[in-house]
């Protein structure tokens, strides 16, 4: 993360990926050669229920502008019900990180399925618009993790 | 200490052309734990791999992390390389570097920049690595056949074939299914029940099968290689093993009323029947709703008992409940099949007003040789012969609205064809019309049959659709449809109205796909794991699919798809054990508090609880209750982890500080 | 006692007058009270169903909402004054832009956004009433005829917005007939169109469609036709060249509950 | 093709006329067919190409009960009686195109023609 006087803001973006759907989708947005920003870096997951609401904190606490977390479209779960465990919970983070300060922008869930590769790409696009816009993320961030 | 081992790949120019492959390897070898960091051309080709066992055994590596491609490409490749090297699989790990870096960037700066970051990422993560050992479980030589129709039976023969206990469970009072209730078979006109009731005989002679016909599947727990199913046999009021099916209670009984469902209500039959005379079992079964004694209540009554007096084995048991059998199986298929669907929202068409405007099924029925007119096709109004008969096509089918189903039910332009032309065939006064959307006919020979209904046999096909059926005094009837190609209003008085009915998959499909845990689309057709390379087997490892009930299907392509699952059903039974998944949940016994969290999230039911002693200080012991994985079941989805409150679920190979390493380097 | 909102109407005040009236003395007798609100106006005799048309909605849209001020479900009885209403309160609780378009033009106290129950006389009697106590407060019954229901086309659709019955086998009307002691007489033609307004543009093709309608009833059997439309009871009769009686089903309704005098004094 | 005029009648009615799969179902029940020049699936097709002015031009625009079999029975939900209307208040919106002129009433009078059948008719062929 730069902030630089000269140089358009650049943020961090971590994404979290469910193996079976948003991983395959990242992977075929490449396959087809769809851009998106180097902001963003992909951490894969079994599913998105697997996402503990700490590796968001721990993630904004670490520096990173903005959080996505991607798994199968509803009802279309690898493990059945899985991405239903993940909305609730998110919700819950996210009336949190509001109550917090955090920008509602700087996270999102999407379901993006294994064929979604166009999706992938234009939501990765689109959120890292989203947090560029916010600037960088100053309320959560611990100085003494930054490196300098 | 570690020693971690890094290899980047060019991927030809894949990942080179965009990345400096050379820098990653040279900034990730000042990484902690990095004893070798190396690039080369093709990581995966035999040379690629060869870099990399060489280096486990000269460096003695800890852990071994490839910057390459898709770890759903070459993960695995990886790991069989490592383990042949001496270094458990599980301590290799791939950072994405072509799909979702050089291939999606364009700036040579950030695209390393950002390959340096995931490979750091991958190093943060393999220095928490621990070797994993994949586990066995057995595999229950069973399998289990839902549905009895003609997909049932040949996947059960194909099973037994091959030397496993298979069970079909079906739900009427015979197997057989639609097919034998059809007359005759397209493309080639073959008798139906002659090719259809020799395989019925087979399945009921094989000692390998064993057939719970009037039963249902009322619960399946468990998962692949170790199902547990629960077979409910409804009562049928007559003892299997004593009844010979000599049929002289179905002559006594006064009860003569009855609709005959396997004649589609076209005539009536005894309240104890058997369905029809190749049934199998050939076993009497008495319909509680009509029974003169049954419906009384009470069975101690002097009511009637005809049946019970004819009988001469004492077959007949007016006390008789419904039996429960828990079985084990390694395999499941689903044949649950298909029906035509309810007409009720289309009586533009008249079907409720006129006895003589029938669906197609109760066509095949009016024309089989053991149907309700012995097979001379007579209207069922007046029992006489019809000399112009309307074939309607797509009644409910393609349909965009809430009465209909949106797909193509595939059999209809062909078994039309085939009615046109039997009774063409049969009775030359007899004019026939079809009106038709689009004459579908992708199938061997299948164009030719259609053409040849049109052409030899002098059937009137006729682009459009059948509008308004009105019934006439004169026992006619009016069929007002449209001609596109002369653009005209054609009425046609017709003496019969044949409705091409959309197929939907039978109502006891869903509430099993719940029970198996099985996709299904929201037609409610079982998904099949992938449209194109898995077709018949589910998403659900060890559940598979078999006819109609994956999607509409005429019988070659069910009997073709019921032997595909069947293969697959063997291949998984031949097996002694399956290798199980060995990234599954575990618990720490020490931290669990046994508050249940975790084994309410768990879909597969993999966690149970157990009371342990534990020891405490000065020498006491104290039981607790704590939460334990069955390692076989669990499919690792991380679920309960996220739900223990005091962090004692863990994920092997996708632990907590394994994603929590991953994202301080990232956030570096 | 149940209070509705009555809505007669043009015909019903003029040509129709049968209809009104025995609908007024039968809902009396079943303990039905029917208001008609001040300042009425006619509904249109037809929906527009175009997306750009806001004009010709909004006397429908007024009776809608004094039904709404008053606090009454509205009751028609004319089968084209509920499809218009009926559609137009679909309508307006479906597509927000005509409902924002409508309320802008008439500037209510409180906006209109469909919240009033509209009732066909039929459905009040299925609903409200139910066709069990009818067929109890029934003294001159109909027993041995066999009536023919006649829903036209506008009673049942587009049946999206007017929801009274199944639109190809509906039974509101035979259930009407078996209450009253009649026996009914299905028919094709049931629920087509008479010919409705084109008797003023094509009188051959109203005569065309009638005599259809009527020729499909006789050949089933049927002794006579009921409607609940006066235009149809207008082609059936003077269009269709058929002898078959045709009369409104509040004629018999009143006269099965032996108050048919009393709505003719 | 008149595409401003395709745009209007689209708007204007509602339909979607790319749902259709020619299956000639609204034709099949109409029962003005006969009367009809171009049929509702003709109305529908030609809408699609943006022929409008030719159907304009047709009395087949009057011939429409509005009785909306076509729409209650179309597989598709297309709704060929909304296009009929749209294309027929294209023509009478236009200055000098009313179908039915008030003075033409009373020679159709008879003495139990309803009042319905009027009302009804001035909306269906007169701005």
């Amino acid at each position: 993360m730069q902030v630089n006087d000269n140089k358009e803001f650049q943020p961090l973006i971590v994404a979290f990926c469910c193996n079976w759907c948003s991983y395959a989708g990242a992977d075929l947005s490449g396959t087809n050669r769809l851009n998106y920003p180097t902001n963003v870096k992909i951490i894969r997951v079994p599913c998105s229920c697997r996402v503990n609401p700490m590796f968001i904190l721990r993630a904004f606490q670490r520096g990173a502008d903005g959080v996505i977390l991607c798994g199968c479209h509803p009802g279309d779960c690898h493990y059945t019900s899985g991405n239903y465990f993940t909305r609730r919970r998110m919700t819950l983070l996210f009336s949190m990180l509001d109550f917090l300060g955090i920008e509602r922008d700087r996270t999102r869930v999407e379901w993006v399925s294994a064929a979604e590769g166009a999706k992938f790409a234009a939501t990765m696009n689109e959120f890292t618009e989203a947090v560029k816009k916010l600037g960088p993320n100053r309320r959560l961030e611990d100085l003494r993790c930054r490196k300098q | 200490m570690q020693k971690i081992g890094v290899f980047v790949c060019h991927c030809g120019t894949n990942i080179a052309a965009t990345v400096d492959v050379k820098a990653v390897a040279e900034a990730l070898s000042h990484e902690a734990g990095v004893v070798i960091s190396q690039e080369y051309q093709y990581m995966c080709s035999e040379a690629g791999q060869n870099l990399v066992k060489d280096a486990i055994k000269e460096h003695g590596l800890t852990g071994v992390v490839i910057c390459s491609c898709s770890p759903r490409m070459h993960e695995n490749t990886f790991r069989k390389a490592a383990a042949a090297a001496g270094l458990n699989p599980y301590l290799v790990e791939i950072a994405n570097i072509r799909e979702q870096c050089s291939w999606i960037h364009k700036d040579i700066a950030t695209a390393t920049e950002k390959a340096i970051i995931l490979g750091k990422a991958a190093i943060a993560k393999v220095h928490l690595n621990t070797p994993l050992v994949a586990g066995e479980s057995p595999v229950a030589k069973r399998a289990l056949v839902i549905g009895g129709g003609i997909a049932g039976i040949q996947t059960a023969l194909d099973i037994a074939e091959a030397g496993f206990e298979v069970d079909i469970v079906e739900k009427e009072a015979t197997i057989g299914g639609k097919m034998a209730q059809i007359d005759k078979t397209f493309p080639t006109l073959d008798c139906a029940a002659c090719i259809l009731t020799p395989k019925m005989v087979e399945a009921s002679q094989n000692e390998k099968i064993t057939i719970h016909s009037y039963s249902e599947v009322s619960a399946v727990k468990g998962f692949i290689g170790n199902f547990t199913a629960t077979i409910k046999k409804k009562r049928r009021f007559v003892d299997e093993t004593k009844c010979t099916g000599c049929g002289a209670c179905t002559e006594v009984c006064p009860m003569q009323k009855v609709p005959n469902a396997f004649n589609l209500g076209l005539n009536n039959r005894g309240a104890v029947y058997i369905p029809f005379a190749q049934a199998v079992p050939k076993v009497a079964t008495i319909d509680a709703n009509y029974c003169l004694k049954l419906r009384k209540g009470d069975v101690n009554e002097k009511v009637c008992g005809k049946c019970a007096a004819a009988c001469t084995v004492g077959a007949i048991n007016y006390h008789q409940q419904d039996e429960y059998i828990e079985q084990k199986y390694g395999a499941i298929v689903v044949a649950t099949g298909f029906n035509p669907i309810k007409l009720d929202k289309y009586d533009e068409f008249a079907y409720n007003q006129c006895p003589d405007v029938v669906t197609s099924l109760e066509l095949e029925r009016l024309m089989n040789a053991a149907g309700p007119n012995g097979g001379t096709l007579l209207r069922p109004s007046d029992k006489t012969h019809p000399h112009k008969i309307v074939f309607v096509q797509c009644v409910g089918s393609r349909c965009d609205d809430s009465k209909g189903k949106p797909y193509c039910s595939k059999i209809c332009c062909m078994y039309t064809a085939k009615h046109a032309m039997l009774i063409r065939e049969k009775y030359p006064d007899t004019e026939v019309y079809v009106f038709y959307i689009d004459v579908r006919t992708p199938g061997k020979n299948f164009d030719e049959f259609y053409r040849r209904a049109v052409e030899q046999y002098n059937v009137h096909y006729i682009k459009g659709m059948v509008g308004k059926v009105t019934p006439k005094a004169d026992g006619t009837i009016d069929v007002q449809a449209s001609d596109l190609l002369s653009n005209e209003q054609l009425h046609i008085d017709a003496d019969m109205v044949v409705l091409a009915t959309a197929i939907e998959p039978d109502k006891t499909a869903r509430p099993l796909a719940t029970m198996l845990t099985t996709q299904m689309d929201t037609n409610d057709f079982f998904t099949e794991a992938h449209a194109k390379l898995r077709p018949v087997e589910s998403a659900t490892a060890g559940i598979f699919l078999s006819g109609a009930c994956q999607g509409p299907k005429d019988i070659p392509e069910t009997v073709a798809q019921a032997s595909a699952a069947a293969s697959k059903a063997i291949g998984l039974l031949v097996k002694d054990s399956i290798t199980c998944n060995p990234c599954v949940a575990h618990s720490n016994e020490l931290m669990c508090n046994g508050c249940s969290a975790c084994e309410k999230v768990c879909p597969y039911g993999a966690i149970t609880y157990q009371d342990k002693e534990f020891r405490t200080p000065y020498r006491t012991t104290v039981m607790r209750r704590v939460a334990s994985v069955n390692p076989a079941v669990c499919q690792g989805c991380g679920a309960c982890t996220v739900a223990c409150p005091s962090g004692a679920m863990d994920l092997n190979g996708f632990s907590n500080s394994q994603i929590m390493a991953e994202v301080d380097a990232i956030c570096k | 006692m149940n209070t509705f909102t009555y809505y007669p109407g043009c015909t019903l005040r003029t040509k129709a007058k049968d209809l009104d009236t025995y609908a007024r003395s039968s809902a009396e007798a079943l303990g039905i009270s029917l208001v008609e609100p001040e300042n009425w106006q006619c509904c249109g005799g037809a929906y527009t169903t175009a997306k750009d048309e806001i004009a010709t909605k909004l006397s429908a849209v007024r009776t809608l909402n004094s039904a709404k001020e008053a606090g009454q479900p509205l009751i028609t009885v004319c089968s084209a004054c509920h499809n218009v209403i009926k559609q137009t309160n679909y309508d307006i609780s479906h597509d927000e832009d005509m409902a924002a378009k409508v309320n802008n033009y008439l500037k209510l106290d409180e906006a209109y956004t469909g919240e009033t129950t509209v009732y066909h006389y039929l459905e009040m009697l299925r609903d409200v009433v139910g066709f069990d106590n009818l067929k109890k407060k029934v003294v001159n019954s109909f027993k041995g005829k066999k009536i023919a229901a006649y829903y036209g086309c506008l009673l049942l659709r587009p049946s999206k917005a007017l929801a009274m019955d199944d639109p190809e086998n509906p039974t509101i009307m035979e259930d009407f007939i078996k209450a009253i002691g009649g026996t009914p007489v299905i028919y094709a033609q049931r629920n087509e169109c008479c010919g409705g307004y084109i008797t003023m543009e094509d009188k051959a093709q109203a005569t065309k469609r009638s005599a259809k309608v009527m020729n499909s009833a006789q050949e089933q059997g049927a002794d006579m036709i009921i409607t609940a439309c006066p235009l149809c009871l207008y082609n059936l009769k003077k269009n269709s060249g058929s002898e078959l009686p045709v009369y409104y089903f509040t004629e018999l309704l009143a006269e099965a509950l032996g108050v048919k005098e009393a709505g003719n004094e | 093709m008149n595409n401003n005029l395709k745009e209007q009648v689209l708007r204007s009615s509602g339909v979607n006329v790319l749902k259709c799969m020619r299956c000639g179902k609204c034709s099949g029940t109409c029962p003005s067919y006969d009367e009809m020049e171009y049929h509702p699936h003709q109305f529908v097709y030609m809408v699609e190409k943006g022929d409008i002015e030719t159907l304009m031009e047709s009395k087949s625009i009057y011939k429409c009960l509005t009785c909306f079999a076509c729409v209650e029975r179309c597989p598709r939900g297309v709704e060929p009686a909304k296009v009929v209307e749209a294309v027929r208040l294209a023509t009478i919106r236009k200055q000098g195109n009313n179908h039915l002129i008030p003075d033409a009433i009373p020679e159709m009078l008879d003495e139990d023609l309803p009042q319905q059948a009027i009302v009804t008719a001035f909306r269906k062929y007169t701005k």
